[in-house]
């Protein structure tokens, strides 16, 4: 039988999904695009840089927005996700739910509705470290340009004040969620990963001291962007964190937590120690870790960072993390090459949380996936299927294997719709 | 084009009507530019001010739309009108959102941006795509590994015609040799069967696949879509025609004669973990000394990698390949003792599990650096966790878990020329030290140091190439300084610098099979991509759709040979007396020989050298009395250009003095727009563009290098001209510098501010 | 009527920890818990036996006990001592589910004529009070109101670890961040402090053998109990109110210090809030440092 | 298991990372089954109430283990400094019940004759906690702790127990220790006989 859908559907708009849509959009496939959040980017947008260059992601992130822009063949939903999936490869019945951005597609980006608003929210996009008005850019590399009205306004004055400060019409408080249909004939699942909750790490007292913080609240801190405009900073005081402890795999390797390793916190704390390093000369950066996994390549990341006499490497999973008499996150641990009982004070603490996919809690796949046990989706390969995954929801991978395997799953993609 | 008729759109939304005289812009575009049609518009993006312009289209009063409005990166879509050449002028992002409203100067600068976008337009061609002749679509696939198998399949199954060479008599590779493979599947926690023998079976029976073992690859010549190759077989050559070429020669076991202080070579009993799967695959694990079956067998991780003396980098899979020789070898017998002396242990994702297999299975971990290893088998490690050095005795084997060698070159063929040698020199070192206020450093003063020597930065692979390329820029593909081959290992793994041409597989970066089968796939699309793009006249990433080619006039060309060696994908080549020739579709567009021509006579129909330098003229040069300075911003639109307009979106204010065109790349900037902007009376110009160097941050790689290199000549030019040098600067501006960018432009508008005014102002 | 329990008490409730037994009894029957003592109970070995006896003697010591109330009934067996609940319910649980476990014990148990196959379960008081009990009960017996009491909640190590977190345990609450000592203060009408040493070790049985190497660790727990302005510590523990109580003193002689703070049982401050009698049911006269602040706070 | 582990007990190796002892303690002692899970991440050693008192911390003691070291594991002080507060048990990322290894190595230390293991506090005060629950059924706190002070000799149980006597009066005095007769089960017959079969099956299973 003939496939009915030569539509690709790609689930997510993180640099997965993003690129496994432009992949297939660029050997002419007719793909739709979802993103559940305002904006396309997913957790790369939030990075202040990439290891191992220290280059910036809304680089790359540009090539693809303007490839995006360019093309014709996909389509892009925003804050629309997928509620059900019907039928089989070449034939999906997929419903689509859209959740209320309360600004259409008239917005211009103008910002009059964001000077409007007077309420303050927790900023998503800093991980809730600073706060952003009830209307909003989600950040200055939003793609699509558009404000964002949160629904916590909706039925207030501040809502009628918001909606008559846009001359464009755009404001559209009655918004609701809404459902509409697809017809596809492969879907590719790129819905990505979120942090590990820390606070679920009890001894490492993420909870109680807002000087230990995680590794991509670090990223926000470091990134011109950030709550601190990049200056690395106790959040306590905002007094230069001078003295930095990286805790490696803070849930990752762990039975009790997240028993795979996430494969990218060693990189992203070398890269950390890397932005603390640029930015203060006297300052000194801990990384503690069990193993230090820079595979491949990145091993000369590894040396480089290695070789700079401001950051050394302590082999040891801390027992705790105290908040000491001073107030400053303490690390308590054995040293295992010393056997050195230790308890070191530090202006800040960042723990490298490991990523959980999407798929294992926050995110049910609507249809019969093959999943391991850690919720991520397995990759298929060949003929036969119209489902594939792509990016962190198929494993641990880091951005270039992300797009990596998305390009791959595009390809597959292509061969489901072409028959 | 002859007949344009060009309409200027004035947008007066978001706050752009409030904070500039439109009507005077009005007069500017119809009084002074002669625009035959300009139009106000509250708001230009809606369904109405789209609908003015389309109608005014439809109507045949206007074939090019000037839109004065919001930047280009935004509104893209909706600005679009069939096939109607767009120009898109930037008030919003870049003039009222960083300069104050209703001021002289932000008035000044609305109207030079009208003045630009009119002049842009009247030098705008719409390309037409080079299609000339016939396209194939057939995709080559170098290597019949695992990866080159996956990739010819993928490609089968695609509906492409695949050539599949290798060298070996036989298809399979190393892989064909593991008797079982690394767990890829959950629960991730056995050894799998090895199924590529089915591959094997799959692609030889695929009628889309034809194989060609014990052949080489010994010419490649054309470009996407046109590649015509030699192979060699049997001492015979037969020609063939491609479309694409995937690259998956994988890679070979470090010599381990060369691992004389692991043991290697002073007693049989000492193997590498190739050997040591062959004799899985045989039958068993056996010593060679004496056929018995070892009981006590140690692992050496890292066995040349890591090593700055042989590998520098990580082979990646060794870890996980001792643990499963380790695991079959102790469920093949409970009382054998298996230990595993690792430096550190890589079992990155799940494959943890693996790990954790290991252990239950009572393989031992032991931490340190192995020192030496005896010809009686005794291996001396620096045991990290007993804090002591154990010398580890009884053993009956001991198994180096060597690493991967890529072939990005063919170690048994002959060395090209000397002079293609060069090109194997690398010239990116990924070890570089991370410049930085306190990094790699002592402390204040002291200058950065490379912490790690990278050993093959100043040595060459050995052997020829792998594809015999018969370009102008050499046979090889680029590699890097770790001797893999060249690919943009971030955002866009599979770009090299050999359009049409994608590597894949350990020859790209130390990878197993599953991750290597994966990486064929991907590699496959982005050859199938090349082979459209190409038959459309379309270049692919990063400028994926544009039509546009550099054209030569070679009238004027002088066969300088500029462009043929600045091109950084090598797609120009040079016929005998040196004419520059163009292979289109290995063409990215970036115009870095439009840039390199000193005769100025390669352009693109959409973008040339005489368009920017009309732009530049166009802006209105007040007298040196006026103490207005102007200051040209040529600007990488991809990263420089977006950083102005979030400087804008997050309003950042900054001098009003500056005049900014976009560009392709710092590579296409033709030093006569410098040189144009100083004669018309510019004070000052500003190059932004990317990071260049060993951690490059430029899309075409050399782009901004080369600009770079070229500016350097500027300050004598300047200096015969009797003005100051630094009257024209270059600085690396990334994309999230936009807060930094505005604060460069004031710096320097507060230097030139300092000089007096450029006395060619008037000439 | 309440949920009927088999109930064992414990050693220690015949003597250190005696205020426990009494305390908990006389709130019992107000949370709707009825306790059915569990007929001629033996030691369960604490964390002690195991070294001299052995490993499969120690656990043959809650065997037996197991045994014992096994045939009183199938109803839970509820103990409120953090040593005898770990043992106890670790011996069920390898009895239940460890290969082999069971034939061997009851192999013992034989030599008495007894046998047990697990099917019972073992719970702690604390778990119990959660899941079967809930706070509001604790609320709605409350009369007098502990109003203005700053209570340190130090739960200590056995009542949590390693089973609070697990399905058998009942998976009540966290193994280092335990949230339901305070909440059993706070349903009394007490202030429960910010108590970052709540699961902090008070040297256990090394605490009575060697002193000196454990005085280090009740400090800290006294340290932060002062430093948080707390009126007394509560503790579900035995061992742990013994400890911190019995060697303030000591503490003091060792380090120059001058603690003088009440370790009192959540169980007491259940009694003195449900307006029973603070000496007979609440035991504050078994506190060797006065926990009188106690009844003085309480609304009357 | 066989009946005749005795035999098999292996002796101090002379070569590292012999594994006769690794094996010994995975298959013998209490949660040693999982003890080859350990991956040397030291969270157990960093947890440790007492972990500064110890000799090494269990991290290394179980690579000590592994290493063949059997005298120097046997004789090390670890096992008593244990508290069983179980933070090693509840944070390792590898479920290895550290403190049942702890003391069931302890134990075994003590039996295979470590003078080491025999004179530790710990051994002492079991000793005679064991006496009062093998004679009572019960923990008599007040005779067994004189009983502990005694395994010193008299004099220095003495001197322990006038250091302790303002304690006891103490605890006199609020009810919580009583001058009586023990509380004695009624079962201490058939519990004496338990015990006695318990540990008859552990050495014939152990050979110690």
């Amino acid at each position: 039988m003939a496939p009915n859908s030569q539509t690709i559907l790609v689930v997510g708009g993180g640099i997965a999904g993003i690129s496994a849509a432009i992949e297939a959009a660029e050997a002419g496939a007719d793909v739709v695009l979802l993103e559940r959040s305002p904006t396309l980017g997913g957790r790369v947008a939030g990075l202040n840089r990439y290891f191992p260059k220290l280059c910036h992601p809304t680089c790359g992130l540009e090539i693809n927005y303007q490839r995006i822009k360019k093309n014709k063949n996909i389509k892009l939903f925003t804050m629309a996700q997928v509620a059900t999936v019907e039928g089989q490869a070449g034939n999906y019945k997929v419903t689509v739910k859209t959740t209320p951005r309360h600004v259409n597609a008239k917005c211009t980006a103008c910002g009059a509705c964001s000077e409007a608003a007077t309420s303050e929210i927790p900023n998503p996009f800093n991980y809730g470290l600073d706060t952003v008005k009830a209307a909003y850019l989600p950040h200055e590399m939003a793609f699509p340009m558009r404000y964002v009205i949160d629904g916590s306004v909706v039925g207030t004055p501040e809502g009628d004040a918001i909606k008559s400060s846009c001359k464009y019409d755009a404001v559209d408080l009655e918004e609701k969620e809404k459902t509409f249909d697809l017809t596809v004939g492969a879907i590719i699942w790129a819905t990505g990963w979120k942090p590990y909750d820390a606070a679920r790490i009890e001894p490492y007292s993420y909870s109680e001291s807002p000087d230990i913080i995680t590794n991509v609240e670090m990223e926000r801190l470091a990134a011109h962007n950030g709550p601190t405009k990049g200056q690395i900073v106790r959040p306590s005081d905002g007094e230069p964190a001078r003295k930095v402890a990286l805790i490696q795999c803070a849930g990752s390797r762990d039975t009790n937590h997240l028993p795979y390793c996430s494969a990218i916190c060693c990189l992203g704390s070398l890269k950390h120690a890397a932005f603390v390093r640029q930015q203060y000369d006297d300052s000194q950066v801990d990384i503690y870790y069990i193993d230090i996994r820079a595979h491949d390549k990145l091993e000369a990341f590894y040396q480089k960072v290695k070789a700079d006499s401001g950051i050394h490497f302590i082999k040891s999973k801390p027992g705790s993390i105290v908040v000491g008499e001073d107030g400053r996150p303490t690390v308590c641990g054995e040293d295992t090459l010393g056997r050195d009982i230790y308890a070191n004070a530090y202006d800040i603490v960042v723990l490298a949380t490991g990523m959980e996919p999407c798929s294992a809690r926050e995110y049910r796949v609507p249809v019969e996936v093959e999943m391991d046990d850690y919720g991520f989706i397995v990759p298929k390969t060949g003929n036969g299927s119209g489902i594939f995954s792509a990016g962190v929801a198929q494993g641990p991978n880091d951005v270039s294997t992300s797009v990596q395997t998305a390009t791959a799953a595009a390809l597959r993609a292509i061969q489901a719709v072409r028959g | 084009m002859s007949d344009r008729k060009a309409g200027v759109y004035l947008c007066k939304g978001c706050g752009i009507g409030d904070a500039v005289d439109m009507d005077a812009i009005e007069q500017v575009a119809v009084s002074e530019m002669k625009a035959p049609l300009c139009r106000q518009h509250d708001a230009l993006c809606s369904d109405e001010g789209l609908k003015v312009i389309q109608d005014d289209i439809d109507g045949g009063e206007i074939n090019q739309a000037i839109i004065a409005a919001c930047s280009h990166r935004v509104m893209t879509d909706r600005f679009q009108f069939n096939g109607t050449q767009v120009v898109r002028a930037n008030l919003r992002e870049q003039v009222i959102w960083c300069h104050p409203a209703n001021d002289e100067d932000t008035q000044m600068l609305a109207a030079d941006q009208v003045r630009m976008g009119i002049a842009q337009a009247a030098k705008f061609d719409t390309p037409q795509p080079w299609t000339e002749g016939d396209f194939n679509r057939r995709i080559m696939v170098v290597g019949g590994g695992v990866t080159g198998l996956s990739a010819a399949r993928e490609a089968s199954l695609t509906g492409h015609e695949v050539l599949l060479i290798e060298r070996a008599d036989s298809l399979g590779g190393w892989a064909a040799k593991w008797s079982r493979r690394l767990p890829h599947r959950p629960p991730y926690r056995d050894p799998q069967d090895n199924d590529l023998g089915a591959l094997v079976s799959e692609v030889e029976g695929d009628s889309k696949i034809t194989v060609m073992t014990g052949a080489l690859v010994t010419r490649t010549e054309g470009m996407p879509g046109k590649f015509t190759v030699e192979i060699t077989r049997g001492g015979a050559a037969v020609l063939e025609t491609v479309g694409a070429i995937v690259v998956a020669t994988g890679w070979r076991p470090y010599d381990a004669n060369k691992l004389g202080h692991l043991g290697y070579g002073a007693s049989p009993d000492v193997v590498t973990g190739v050997e040591l799967e062959e004799m899985l695959a045989n039958g068993g694990i056996r010593r060679k000394s004496d056929g018995q079956a070892p009981k006590t067998v140690a692992f050496v991780q890292c066995a040349g990698s890591r090593d700055p003396e042989h590998l520098p980098y990580c082979s990646s899979v060794c870890c996980g390949v001792s643990i499963k020789q380790a695991l079959l070898l102790v469920r093949s017998d409970p009382d054998a003792m298996a230990y595993i002396v690792f430096d550190e242990l890589r079992t990155p994702g799940t494959a943890e599990e693996f790990y954790r297999q290991a252990q239950e299975a009572g393989v031992v971990f032991i931490k340190g650096k192995v020192k030496s290893v005896g010809a009686d088998l005794t291996v001396t490690v620096d045991d990290a966790l007993l804090g002591e050095e154990v010398p580890m005795t009884g053993l009956d084997m001991v198994v180096l878990a060597t690493g991967m060698v890529p072939n990005s070159t063919n170690p048994d063929a002959e060395a090209e020329a000397d002079e293609f040698q060069e090109q194997l020199k690398a010239d990116i070192n990924p070890a570089v030290p991370i410049p930085s206020a306190g990094f790699a450093n002592g402390g204040e003063g002291e200058e950065p140091q490379e912490g790690f020597p990278w050993p093959w930065k100043d040595k060459t692979p050995t052997g020829g190439s792998i594809l015999n390329l018969q370009y102008r820029q050499g046979p090889h593909i680029p590699m890097l300084a770790d001797g893999f081959s060249d690919s943009h290992y971030i955002c866009f793994p599979y770009e090299t610098r050999r359009t049409g041409i994608y590597t894949c597989g350990p020859v790209r970066r130390p990878m197993g099979m599953a991750e290597s089968a994966d990486d064929a796939a991907g590699a496959v699309l982005k050859a199938i991509q090349a082979i459209g793009n190409a038959a459309e006249g379309a270049a692919v990433h990063p400028r994926a759709g544009d039509l546009s080619f550099p054209k030569i006039g070679y009238d004027i060309c002088t066969k300088c040979r500029r462009c043929t060696v600045e091109c950084p994908f090598g797609a120009i080549d040079e016929e005998e007396d040196g004419k520059p020739v163009v292979n289109i579709t290995r063409c990215r567009r970036c115009g870095t020989c439009m840039g390199a021509c000193p005769v100025r006579t390669i352009g693109f129909d959409n973008y040339n050298v005489q368009m920017i330098s009309d732009m530049i003229s166009a802006v209105e040069i007040p007298d040196e009395f006026a103490e207005k300075p102007r200051i040209l911003i040529l600007a990488c639109e991809n990263d420089a250009y977006p950083a102005l307009d979030m400087a804008g979106i997050n309003r950042h204010q900054y001098s009003a003095y500056v005049r900014t065109i976009p560009v392709r790349c710092l590579g296409s900037v033709s030093m006569l727009w410098v040189s144009t902007a100083i004669e018309r009376g510019y004070d000052g110009a500003m190059l932004l563009g990317c990071k260049s160097g060993d951690d490059y941050q430029c899309h075409f790689v050399k782009g901004s290098a080369i600009a770079k290199e070229r500016m350097s000549k500027v300050g004598e030019t300047l200096k015969s001209m009797m003005l100051e040098e630094d009257r024209v600067i270059s600085e690396e501006v990334s994309i999230a510098d936009s807060a930094r960018v505005a604060d460069l432009i004031d710096r320097f508008a507060g230097k030139i501010g300092e000089l007096d005014a450029n006395p060619f102002k008037g000439f | 009527m309440g949920k009927k329990y088999t109930y064992y008490p414990g050693c220690s409730s015949e003597s250190s920890g005696s205020h426990l037994d009494v305390s908990l009894r006389a709130v019992a029957p107000k949370l709707g818990i009825e306790l059915e003592d569990l007929n001629d109970w033996n030691c369960c070995g604490a964390s002690v036996a195991h070294v001299e006896a052995g490993a499969l003697p120690a656990s043959a010591l809650s065997a037996r006990n197991l045994a014992n109330a096994r045939a009183q009934g199938n109803q839970d067996v509820l103990t409120a001592c953090a040593a005898c609940y770990l043992k106890t319910h670790h011996t069920n649980e390898k009895i239940r589910d460890k290969p082999g476990f069971k034939e061997k014990i009851n192999e013992a148990l034989g030599a008495a004529g007894q046998s047990y196959d697990g099917d019972l379960h073992v719970r702690h008081a604390c778990e119990v009070i959660v899941n079967d009990v809930g706070l509001d009960k604790i609320k709605e017996q409350v009369t007098n109101p502990l109003e203005g009491l700053k209570v340190a909640g130090y739960v200590g190590c056995q009542t949590v670890r390693p089973f609070a977190g697990t399905e058998g345990g009942g998976d009540y609450d966290t193994y280092e961040d335990p949230e339901f000592l305070d909440d059993f203060i706070r349903s009394t009408g007490a202030e429960a402090v910010e108590f970052d040493s709540k699961t902090a070790c008070c040297g256990g049985a090394i605490a009575l053998m060697s002193p000196d190497r454990t005085l280090g660790l009740i400090k800290k727990i006294l340290d932060e109990a002062k430093e948080k302005e707390a009126d007394c510590i509560a503790t579900p523990c035995p061992l742990c109110q013994q400890n911190v109580e019995m060697y303030q003193a000591a503490v003091n002689k060792e380090y120059g210090t001058d603690f003088q703070i009440p370790v009192v049982f959540y169980s007491q401050l259940m009694a003195v809030a449900f307006g029973m009698d603070v000496n007979k049911d609440a035991c504050l006269d078994r506190n060797f440092i006065s926990a009188d602040v106690i009844a003085q706070k309480a609304r009357k | 298991m066989t009946a005749n582990m005795a035999a098999t007990i292996p002796g101090q190796s002379a070569r590292k990372y012999d594994l006769g002892f690794a094996r010994w303690v995975y298959e013998n002692i209490e949660g040693g089954d999982k003890l080859s899970m350990c991956m040397q991440c030291g969270v157990c050693s960093g947890s440790c109430p007492l972990g500064t008192e110890m000799d090494y911390g269990p991290r290394k003691l179980f690579m000590m283990v592994r290493a063949g070291m059997k005298d120097a594991v046997l004789k090390a002080n670890t096992m008593y400094n244990c508290t069983s507060c179980y933070s090693c048990v509840v944070r390792c990322p590898r479920g290895v019940p550290v403190q049942y290894i702890l003391q069931d190595l302890g134990r075994a230390a003590a039996r295979m004759g470590y003078q080491e293991a025999k004179t530790t506090d710990n051994a002492r005060f079991a000793k005679a906690f064991i006496w009062s629950t093998r004679k009572f059924g019960r923990t008599d706190e007040r005779l067994f702790t004189f009983k502990y002070y005694l395994s010193f000799g008299l004099g220095e149980a003495i001197k322990k127990a006038m250091a302790n006597m303002s304690i006891a009066i103490k605890l006199v005095k609020t009810k919580r220790m009583h001058l009586g007769m023990p509380h004695r089960i009624k079962g201490t017959k058939d519990l004496n006989a338990i015990l006695a079969k318990a540990a008859e099956i552990e050495k014939r299973e152990q050979g110690i």
